[in-house]
Order: structure tokens, then C-alpha cells, then sequence
């Protein structure tokens, strides 16, 4: 190694009035896409995206009349509803994204947000800088939020866009509504799972841990949620599991919740699902106070 | 000797205190959450049934994994991870002896939360169980004190063979977690879990037997029972925990000489 | 006792393709002796081997006569040990974790309590007796940790930077107490980076580097045999220029520095005899200080480890 | 001169029951400071409030003339703290993790990338730069350290235990890299160390600290004030007792130190003469390896003031 004796410098430059969440979001955003089963992840969405929208144009120009078919199709194999191919084809792709995609990332880009910080005393750095433990949160929660969405949101809206653009025109009225739809789902769920996840890498600080007790509360949950509902015939029981929860948060947004009976009532869920979210942003912000007073 | 009972004091007294006993705790109530919301929103229900149906397979399947992981591997790790170990270690006493402290104070603390899993849904189940005249009462008692007590024994017996893998994991791997999650859940809970011969081979499957005999449940398929045309009987089920259990011990201690302090 | 306090032979030990400690051959008898070094140069190494927590590649050490490894715990009866990580007992009472660790030396019942009250009075920690180690400071735990190495008076002591995160106060204890200690005939292994304190307990070290011996011995020895530097003398006074020219015109330097008008830097093969000159000097009033370099460790460690460091 | 850089006016702070500082009253008007007391003396207390961190139940810190309950985190991007642990942003590089803490400061992006390749080539770690900080030393980590202290171009340092932990050679580099920032370019120096011997090299005044309350405050060179006209004398090997019989003989009185070649010799009514110790071992066929007037190490000062009450 070398010693170059560089001399230390006064800084003259100008200094920005930006806000000090806006930084750590980018940075967070870069340290996410640093780890390499995230970057996988991502592809493998945006690539499933695009082999979707290619679908909707095949369908759309090359078989004009693919829809009466299915129809037909459906009816033929005896299903009870009235089908209604279009919200219910995009729930089906949101629920495609959401499981495969925004779980796993939440576990594995959560333990970047704040087991990391933990593990190497990051929070010191941060707190002894102008930043609150509230423009802290906001940075890596917004961070965390926006890449969920980019990996979920993104390809969903592509797809969206291929099958407006290449269908006909009354087709639009059809799925008009779907956009809002699924971005305020995912949403909504990206934050309450970023707050939760947050929460428990604080409570445990540790990133095994985290990851283990995230696994177990959705398995566990789901199982206990079966046999709560065996117990007592009460579908509000199922609100209990977070992938159910879920699956009815989007659904009800989309409005094309199915019409069985083994889904908890929308109202229980999302009281459940904003539950979670106070309740981890509380914990988050005790945590993050307390971490706050150095030494 | 002494050096395993001062050992296992110290393990004991390092999990129980403070609120280190909570976690544990906190899975070790679940069933009685689950139950709490079974009777309150179920329709008529037949509380010993729902015991033996549901709360003895949650215990098995939930509790006892994660309460004996939640116990018994901060026992080993947070020894060994900052090489805290080492003052144990280098006492004129063999390394077997505060190992073996370790892993009894660890199962020690292990036991309340067990007792408050077993014990709370049983009193939830009792109180609404009332029996009509003093006869069936006291036969109903008798049912329930089996019951119960079948199932404290089980896991207790059972967090003693899981407890020992964990210390093994815990002495030999710096990554004592995911081998015990690996342990516990997968090959322990999952595979026990699965139908056909294959689940002669997980420890589950003699716990499963054990709490067919002792908690009366005696029908081959019930509840979340997986289904098994010969269960074991007591003597193979205690033998196989028991084997599980010694073979875990030697080879930590084994593990212990060999290991380096961080 | 015959045989030596600690004695190595060939001692080496890797981490996978790490080196931590190559050959090494020393022999302790008894007193203090400073162990001293640059971070990474095998210094905690020895310490774990000497005290069987890890497993030497090659080579072995014996302990008053007695191969140590790690299965060799009677050896431990005759070692106490404060190793340089921090305690992690967190939960513990200090006297519950002393009390601990005495039953585990095989004490019981009332001796063992007897034995901690004594280790606590010792380190001056009789007050905070029952507050649990995560409530004390960096400094209290360290003495901690020399209390329960202390804790059977044993004849080998051997203390990883004990003075680390010490407040002066406490550092000024420790090293009382390890003075005292060694008075009796006892052997102090004693590694600190703070070379000061070093140099004020003892003039008897072990330096390291690279995981190989550099030196060991006496300070002034290890002086002396460094042979291709010269010997400094600096002094202050008036009329430094005479000085200068008398000892000049004798031959007896090998190299003069003069420093603003008071002050001279004489370099030097035979210190001795440039100190019995410079007395003579000195008697008739002329110098104010006198300063000669083999007196500090500082200056030695340097000639040592900075010369041959990167 | 303007504004004091730190003013403390009873400054009171109590957590729950506990009162970690009893109404402080200091004024630090620039330079170097060392900030001295045992453990548990309410140092990362006082730290916290000059951060702005802690809200002080009575009186006011203010630092570069701005209250730091108030506008804490203005003050704190013109303050450079080094804490005592290691303190990084894991999964970054070196150089990438020390510009994105000069962005949260206010750095624009380019600016503070820059900004952190001149300050790592300032502490030494120029080679290391694009290296994850968890991979290095511990003397490497301590630089790191006061890299990320000065990343942002602060007005004042504080640092925590600088030198803690590190082996002489780097413990002399990190002495030489205060000494450069503080000497060359004017940054003020809060300095909390055990270690007395490099808060005398480093600071000019000295707070010290103890139970919650200023037990004094003053400069260094008034503390360790020569005492009373003794010397310090090291005699060479072997003759350490007879020097001390022959002093002690000749009307001297004559106190052993460490390792029992050194003593500090006095007189009680008169001040000590160098050419009367020379004299005294020429008689005695003595050799005298070093002589200097005895000032009081700040050590045993700051004992000293702690043992006053």
C-alpha cells in the first residue's frame, strides 16, 4: 500500500436544500438492486411482463375473437359464474405478480433496509447527520414501496397498455377501471409489507431472524387461519392469514372479489392489513427514537 | 457434577429472566388464541373434540418447533458468536459438563412455556365444559387430565431430542438457524407430515405416536393426523427420541473439542 | 516451580490460508512480561492457543511443564485469563457471573462466594457488586473481566489488552494490581498496544510481528542489540555549542544534530561513555534536560515494527 | 471573535428519575478540547445535547451561536461526529457509502462523490477506497471513521475514543491526522478519550467531567504546571536503590517510580538543580540515563481532581 499524502480541503461548493429523505431513497433503491437474487427477481418479472404483452397482441390482432372462444369454452366446461373475462384475467395476473414476486422481494430487499443498518451500527452514521428518524423511515419505506412497484406494477401496466392499444375500441370500457385498480392494491400492500417488515427486523435485529419469523407468520398464519376457519365455520377467521388477505385486498380494489363464500369480508381485512401497518410503524418509530441517541 | 448444575442454573435463569421468556411465550399461547376465537365465534362445539382435533396437532406442528428453536439456540449462540464460550471453556472442568448444563437449562426453560401451552386451553375448555351430573364429571376430569397431560409429556419429552439437535447445530455450524429451521420444520414437522413410508424416517411420526397413545386419540386418521396404518408404539417412539436425543448429545460434545473459539 | 511458566515450541497455527502465528519459541519463567505488537501480528492468536481455545497447526505449548490443548483442562487450574473481547454476559450480575465461574472451578457454597467478594474487593468493584454487566460501562466490564481471572490467584495471568476502554482511574488500578500481583512471584502475560503503560510495569517483553517472534527480553538488551542504529542522546542547556565542539574534537559521535540554539541531538556507539561525559558536563551547571532514546519504548517499538512495517 | 463555539447554560438533563447532567455551566470558545471523565460521567450525554438529539429538561446548549434544541438539525450538518463504535452503511463500497452521507448532509450528488475520494486520500485509505468497509482492520475502520466525520466539511469535530483499540503505529497516524485537521485548517476539536496521553498532544483545554456536573474546565498547561521545582531522573540499570539511598542521603526527597529506575527528586524548601543530581552521581559512580523537571502528567492531574472532593 501507498500513502499518498493528499491534504485535506475545505468544501466551497454550494449546498442543496434538498430534503434528507431524498438521497437515502436513491441509495436504497442502488444497495436493493446491488443483490443479485433481487436483480433476478426483477428480470424475471419485467421479461414475464413482456412475454405477456406479446400475448395480448397475438390474441388481440391475430385472433380477434379469442374472447367468444374461451366464452364458449367456459360454458361448455359448465363454470357457475357469469364469466366476465377481463377484470378477472387481470386479477389473475396481478396475483401472478404478487405471490411469486412481491413476497419474495419484500424478504430479500427487506433485510437491506434495516437488519443492515443494525448489523453495522449504519443508524449511528445516519442520526449523528440531518436526518430524523422520521425522514429516515420515509426514505427507505418510499424506496422500498417504488421498487415493488416497479417490479409488480410495471410489467402489469405494460401488459395493460399492449392490450389497450392492440384491442378494439368498447374493449377499453371494459378495463378502463384496471390501472387504478391495481396500483392502489399493490400500493397498498407494498407499504403495510414494508412497514411490517421493517418492524420485525427491528424488534429481532437480526436479518436470519427477520427472515425466518417473516416465512413463519405467513405460513403459519395461513394454516392457522384453515383451522380456525374448520373450527368455527366464521369466513372472517381467513383474515387472519396475510396471503389471503392479499388476494381479497386485491380483488375487492379491482372490484372482482369472486362470489364463494370462503373469503373474509373486504371491511375485516383491510381493518386487519391497516392493523399491521400502525401498528409496525408504531414499533418502527419507538425503535428508530431510541436508536437515535448515540453513544 | 457440579459444574452441570451450576451450568444449567446459569442457562436457566439466562432465559427465564427479564423478558426473555416472552417470545417463547407469545407461540407457546397461540393455541389459546386459536381456541379463544374457536369458541367464541363456533357453533356448538364439543371442547374436548376440538382439543384433540385442533390444539394437539397446533402444539406438535407450531409450538414445539419454534419454542424449543426460540429457547434453546440463543442457549449456544450468543455463547459462542462473541466467543463467550470461551470462560466456560477454560475452566479445569471438561467441555462435556457445562455443555450438557447448557442443554438442560435450556430444556428447563423451555418447560413454562410448554405448561402455559398445554394448560391455558385446557382451562379455557373445561370451563365451558360443564357436565351435567358428578359422574360423567368426574370421568370427563379423568379424560382431560390424560389428555393434557399426554401432551405436556410430549413435547416435553420431544424438546429434549429437538433441544439436542439444536445444541448440536448450535456447537457445529455458525449458521445454527437455518439447519435447526431446516431440522425442525422441514425434515421434523413437513416430512412427518407427508403421507406413505417416508415418514417412518422424521422424528415427527414418533411423536405423532406418542400422542395417539397418551392423548387418546385413537382413530387412525383424525384431525391434522396424517394418516398411518401401524403407528408406533410407546416403547419405539420413546426409543426413537431417545436415540435422536444421545446421538445429538455426543456428537455436540465431539463437536465442542474439535471447534475453535471464534 | 522448574518448569517455566509457558514455554512454546514451533508454535504455529493458520486460518485456512491466514497466517496467525508462525514458529514460535519462547519461555516465560516468571514476573510480568509485555506482549506487544501491531493489530494482526498473532498477538490474540497465542493468547487462545496458550489457553487451549484453539487448536495449534503445529507445534505445541506447555504450561508449567504440561502439554496444553484443548481437552487438557486441568491445566486451567493453574491459568487465569481475561481474553480481549468484550464480557457478553450481559444479563448477568457481576457476582452471579463471578460466582459462576468459581463453582466451575470447582468451589462451592460459601468458599466460592468467599473467592468472589475477595476478586471484587480487589478490582474495586464491591459497590456495583449487584448490577448486571449490561448496565455497566466498557471500563467496569473489563475489570470484570480481570476479577474472575484473578478469581483462584492462579500462578499464570494472562491479560488480552486489559486496559482497553478503561477509564484513567480504572487503568491506574489494573495496573496496580498487576504489579502487585507479580510481586509475588507469579507470572503476568500482559498485551497492550498503550506502550506507556507497558514501559511503567515492566521492562521484560515479547514483541511479535507478522506472527513471528521480533524480540524478547529486556528492554535495554533488546536495545543494544539492535546494533545499526546509533545511540541518541538529546540535551538542553546553555552554552550547547562548546559541548558540541568538545565532543566533537574527542571523536566520540557519530553523528551531531543541533535544534534551535538550546537544544542537541548526539548520536552515538558507546552510550555509556557519552553519559558519563556529558555528567561531567552536567555538574558544572550547563544542561537543563538529558534524554536518551533506549529509555522509551516508544522509540524502540518504532525502530522495531516501524521500519519494517509496509 | 464571535460567538463561543460551545455554551453551556445550566444545562439539565434527566432521563425518567435519573439526572444524567446536573445544570452545567462551560464555555468552549474554539481550538481543542478534551473532554475527560470516567465512564459514566455524562459525556455522551452532553454530546447528545449539543447534537440536538436529547431535549435538555432545563437550560440551553448552544453551538456556533444556535441553540441546539432547536434547530438540532441544522447543527448538525456543521458538525462532524465520530462515534466510538464501528458505524458504517453496509453493502456499499467505502467511497460510495461516504458520499451518500455527504448527501444526506446537503452535498449535491457530484459533489459529494468527489468530496469522498479527497477524504479517504486524506486519512490513508486512498487504495482501499472501493473495498466494503466490513472487509477492513480495525485501524482502517477507526480512519474510516473520521473520514465519515469529515465528509461533509464540518466546523467542529467531536470525536469519540479515536484512538481506541488501534495498535502505536496507527494510533500515531490517527494523532497525525487530528493534528493536520485541527492545526492546518482551523476546525474546532472535541476530543472524549481515556487515552491522557493523546489529549495532551492534541487539546489546549480540558473539561472534566464527573457524576453529571463540570468538575473543571481549564487549559492543560495550568493543570500540569511543573511541580515545585523537582525533577524526574532515570538512572541506567541495576542502580536504582543506590541512587535512591545516595539522594535520599544527601537531604533530597526522593520518590520511586514504575519500574524502579525512575524517581522524582525534590527539595522541600528549594527548587532542584540538574548539575546537583549530576554532581550527586558522579559521586556516587552512577550513571544518569535521562533528567527533566517533573511536570505533573495530565493523568495524574485529572486523578487528582477526581480524588479533590
Amino acid at each position: 500500500m501507498a500513502f499518498r499524502a493528499a491534504e485535506y480541503e475545505r468544501y466551497t461548493g454550494p449546498r442543496s436544500k434538498r430534503p434528507a429523505w431524498w438521497p437515502l431513497l436513491t441509495a436504497t433503491l442502488q444497495r436493493g438492486w446491488s443483490s443479485r437474487w433481487v436483480r433476478r427477481i426483477t428480470w424475471i418479472s419485467l421479461i414475464q411482463g413482456f412475454g405477456l404483452c406479446v400475448l395480448a397482441y397475438v390474441l388481440n390482432d391475430v385472433v380477434p375473437t379469442w374472447r367468444e372462444l374461451t366464452e364458449r369454452v367456459g360454458e361448455m366446461a359448465g363454470a357457475e359464474d357469469e364469466i366476465k373475462l377481463d377484470g378477472r384475467v387481470y386479477l389473475w395476473l396481478l396475483n401472478m405478480f404478487v405471490y411469486p414476486v412481491l413476497l419474495p422481494l419484500a424478504l430479500l430487499f427487506g433485510y437491506d433496509l434495516i437488519s443492515k443498518d443494525l448489523e453495522t451500527n449504519a443508524t449511528e452514521a445516519y442520526f449523528a447527520r440531518p436526518i430524523t428518524p422520521a425522514s429516515y423511515l420515509l426514505g427507505r419505506t418510499l424506496a422500498f414501496v417504488g421498487f415493488l412497484l416497479a417490479a409488480t406494477l410495471g410489467p402489469m401496466l405494460m401488459v395493460w397498455l399492449a392490450d389497450y392499444a392492440t384491442s378494439e375500441a368498447e374493449h377499453f370500457q371494459e378495463i378502463a377501471k384496471v390501472p387504478l385498480g391495481i396500483t392502489l392494491a399493490l400500493s397498498f400492500i407494498a407499504v403495510v409489507l414494508a412497514l411490517f417488515v421493517q418492524a420485525v427486523s427491528v424488534l429481532t435485529k437480526s436479518g436470519t431472524w427477520t427472515n425466518l419469523i417473516f416465512v413463519v407468520i405467513f405460513l403459519f398464519g395461513s394454516a392457522m387461519a384453515s383451522i380456525l376457519y374448520n373450527m368455527t365455520d366464521n369466513v372472517d377467521m381467513l383474515s387472519i392469514s396475510l396471503l389471503h388477505n392479499v388476494f381479497v385486498v386485491c380483488a375487492y380494489i379491482m372490484d372482482e372479489l369472486p362470489k364463494r363464500q370462503d373469503y373474509a369480508d373486504p371491511g375485516v381485512v383491510f381493518t386487519v392489513m391497516s392493523g399491521i401497518g400502525i401498528v409496525s410503524f408504531m414499533i418502527l418509530m419507538r425503535g428508530l427514537r431510541r436508536r437515535s441517541m448515540l453513544g | 457434577m457440579n459444574g452441570v448444575m451450576t451450568v444449567t442454573a446459569f442457562a436457566w435463569r439466562q432465559r427465564v429472566r427479564g423478558l426473555r421468556l416472552l417470545a417463547p411465550l407469545a407461540i407457546a399461547l397461540l393455541p389459546s388464541l386459536v381456541l379463544l376465537l374457536g369458541l367464541t365465534f363456533g357453533h356448538n362445539p364439543d371442547p374436548l373434540n376440538l382439543y384433540r382435533r385442533f390444539l394437539v396437532p397446533v402444539s406438535l406442528y407450531f409450538v414445539l418447533p419454534f419454542v424449543t428453536m426460540f429457547v434453546m439456540l440463543p442457549v449456544l449462540q450468543e455463547l459462542y458468536s462473541k466467543g463467550a464460550i470461551g470462560y466456560f471453556f477454560t475452566r479445569p472442568v471438561p467441555r462435556w459438563q457445562p455443555l450438557l448444563g447448557l442443554f438442560l437449562g435450556g430444556w428447563l426453560a423451555t418447560i413454562p412455556a410448554f405448561l402455559a401451552a398445554v394448560l391455558v386451553p385446557a382451562a379455557m375448555c373445561m370451563a365451558v365444559d360443564q357436565a351435567a351430573d358428578t359422574e360423567t364429571m368426574t370421568n370427563l376430569t379423568e379424560v382431560w387430565m390424560q389428555t393434557v397431560g399426554g401432551l405436556f409429556g410430549v413435547l416435553v419429552l420431544a424438546s429434549l431430542a429437538y433441544g439436542a439437535l439444536c445444541l448440536l447445530f448450535g456447537v457445529w455450524s455458525k449458521k445454527p438457524i437455518l439447519w435447526s429451521f431446516f431440522a425442525l420444520f422441514i425434515w421434523g414437522v413437513l416430512f412427518g407430515t407427508l403421507p406413505g413410508d417416508g415418514q417412518m424416517w422424521s422424528l415427527h411420526y414418533y411423536l405423532f405416536g406418542l400422542a395417539r397413545e397418551w392423548c387418546g386419540i385413537t382413530e387412525i386418521w383424525t384431525g391434522m393426523f396424517p394418516p398411518v396404518e401401524n403407528p408406533p408404539t410407546v416403547f419405539v417412539s420413546l426409543m426413537g427420541l431417545g436415540l435422536v436425543m444421545t446421538v445429538s448429545l455426543l456428537l455436540a460434545a465431539f463437536a465442542a473439542r474439535q471447534r475453535d473459539i471464534l | 516451580m522448574s518448569a517455566p511458566a509457558i514455554k512454546t515450541v514451533g508454535l504455529s497455527r493458520w486460518y485456512g490460508e491466514v497466517q496467525g502465528l508462525a514458529g514460535l519459541d519462547v519461555t516465560i519463567q516468571h514476573g510480568v512480561v509485555g506482549l506487544l505488537g501491531p493489530n494482526g501480528s498473532g498477538k490474540s492468536t497465542l493468547m487462545r492457543l496458550l489457553t487451549g481455545q484453539i487448536h495449534a497447526s503445529r507445534g505445541y505449548v506447555e504450561i508449567f511443564g504440561e502439554r496444553m490443548t484443548p481437552g487438557h483442562f486441568k491445566s486451567f487450574r493453574v491459568l487465569g485469563h481475561a481474553p480481549g473481547e468484550d464480557i457478553h454476559f450481559e444479563n448477568e450480575r457481576a457476582c452471579d457471573f463471578l460466582l459462576l465461574l468459581a463453582k466451575l472451578g470447582g468451589e462451592s457454597g460459601a468458599s466460592a462466594r468467599d473467592r468472589v467478594d475477595k476478586a471484587l474487593d480487589r478490582i474495586g468493584m464491591t459497590p456495583k457488586a449487584n448490577v448486571r454487566l449490561r448496565e455497566m460501562s466498557k471500563g467496569m466490564r473489563q475489570r470484570i473481566k480481570v476479577a474472575q481471572a484473578i478469581l483462584f490467584e492462579p500462578p499464570l495471568l494472562l491479560l488480552d489488552e486489559p486496559l482497553n476502554g478503561m477509564d484513567p482511574p480504572s487503568r491506574r488500578q489494573t495496573l496496580d494490581l498487576v504489579r502487585e500481583y507479580s510481586n509475588t512471584e507469579r507470572t503476568v502475560l500482559l498485551a497492550s498496544h498503550v506502550l506507556h503503560e507497558v514501559d511503567a510495569i515492566t521492562d521484560h517483553l515479547i514483541m511479535l510481528h507478522h506472527g513471528r517472534l521480533l524480540a524478547e527480553g529486556q528492554l535495554s538488551d533488546i536495545r543494544n542489540l539492535i546494533e545499526q542504529k546509533p545511540r541518541r542522546a538529546t540535551i538542553r542547556g546553555k552554552g550547547l555549542t562548546q559541548i558540541a565542539a568538545k565532543l566533537l574534537s574527542e571523536d566520540r559521535l557519530s553523528g551531531l544534530t543541533m535544534e534551535g540554539d538550546d537544544c542537541l541531538h548526539l548520536d552515538t556507539r558507546d552510550l555509556t561513555k557519552l553519559l558519563l561525559e556529558l555528567q561531567q558536563v552536567g555538574a558544572d551547571g550547563q544542561i537543563e534536560t538529558l534524554e536518551t532514546d533506549d529509555q522509551k519504548l516508544d522509540a524502540v517499538y518504532d525502530m522495531l515494527v516501524g521500519g519494517s512495517a509496509r | 471573535m464571535s460567538a463561543p463555539i460551545i455554551a453551556l447554560d445550566g444545562l439539565l438533563v434527566r432521563y425518567g428519575k435519573f439526572t444524567a447532567l446536573h445544570g452545567v455551566d462551560a464555555i468552549f470558545s474554539g481550538g481543542s478540547l478534551g473532554l475527560l471523565g470516567p465512564n459514566g460521567a455524562g459525556k455522551s450525554t452532553m454530546l447528545r445535547s449539543i447534537l440536538g438529539l436529547v431535549r435538555p429538561t432545563a437550560g440551553t446548549a448552544q453551538v456556533l451561536g444556535v441553540d441546539a434544541r432547536k434547530s438540532g438539525t441544522e447543527l448538525r450538518r456543521r458538525i462532524g461526529y465520530m462515534p466510538e463504535r464501528d458505524a458504517y452503511i453496509g453493502g456499499f463500497s467505502a467511497v460510495r457509502g461516504l458520499a451518500h452521507l455527504a448527501e444526506i448532509c446537503g452535498f449535491p450528488k457530484d459533489d459529494a462523490m468527489l468530496r469522498a475520494h479527497d477524504v479517504l486520500h486524506f486519512v490513508g485509505l486512498g487504495e482501499e477506497r472501493y473495498r466494503e468497509v466490513s472487509t477492513f482492520s480495525t485501524g482502517m475502520r477507526q480512519r474510516y471513521k473520521l473520514a465519515a466525520a469529515l465528509v461533509h466539511d464540518p466546523e467542529v469535530l467531536f470525536l469519540d475514543e479515536p484512538t481506541n483499540g488501534l495498535d502505536p503505529q496507527s494510533r500515531a497516524r490517527m494523532l497525525g491526522l487530528i493534528e493536520r485537521i485541527t492545526k492546518d485548517h482551523g476546525l474546532h476539536l472535541v476530543l472524549a478519550s481515556h487515552l491522557l496521553h493523546d489529549v495532551e498532544r492534541l487539546c489546549q483545554e480540558v473539561w472534566v467531567m464527573e457524576g453529571g456536573k463540570m468538575r473543571l474546565s481549564g487549559s492543560i498547561s495550568d493543570l500540569t504546571a511543573a511541580a515545585r521545582g523537582a525533577r524526574r531522573v532515570t538512572i541506567a540499570n541495576d542502580q536504582g536503590a543506590a541512587f535512591h539511598a545516595a539522594a535520599e542521603a544527601a537531604g533530597f526527597a526522593c520518590s520511586r517510580e514504575g519500574d524502579g529506575r525512575s524517581f522524582v527528586v525534590h527539595h522541600e524548601d528549594r527548587v532542584v538543580e540538574p548539575d546537583e543530581i549530576f554532581r550527586l552521581a558522579q559521586n556516587n559512580q552512577m550513571v544518569i540515563t535521562s533528567i527533566r523537571p517533573a511536570a505533573r502528567s495530565l493523568e495524574d492531574a485529572f486523578l487528582e481532581v477526581l480524588e479533590g472532593e
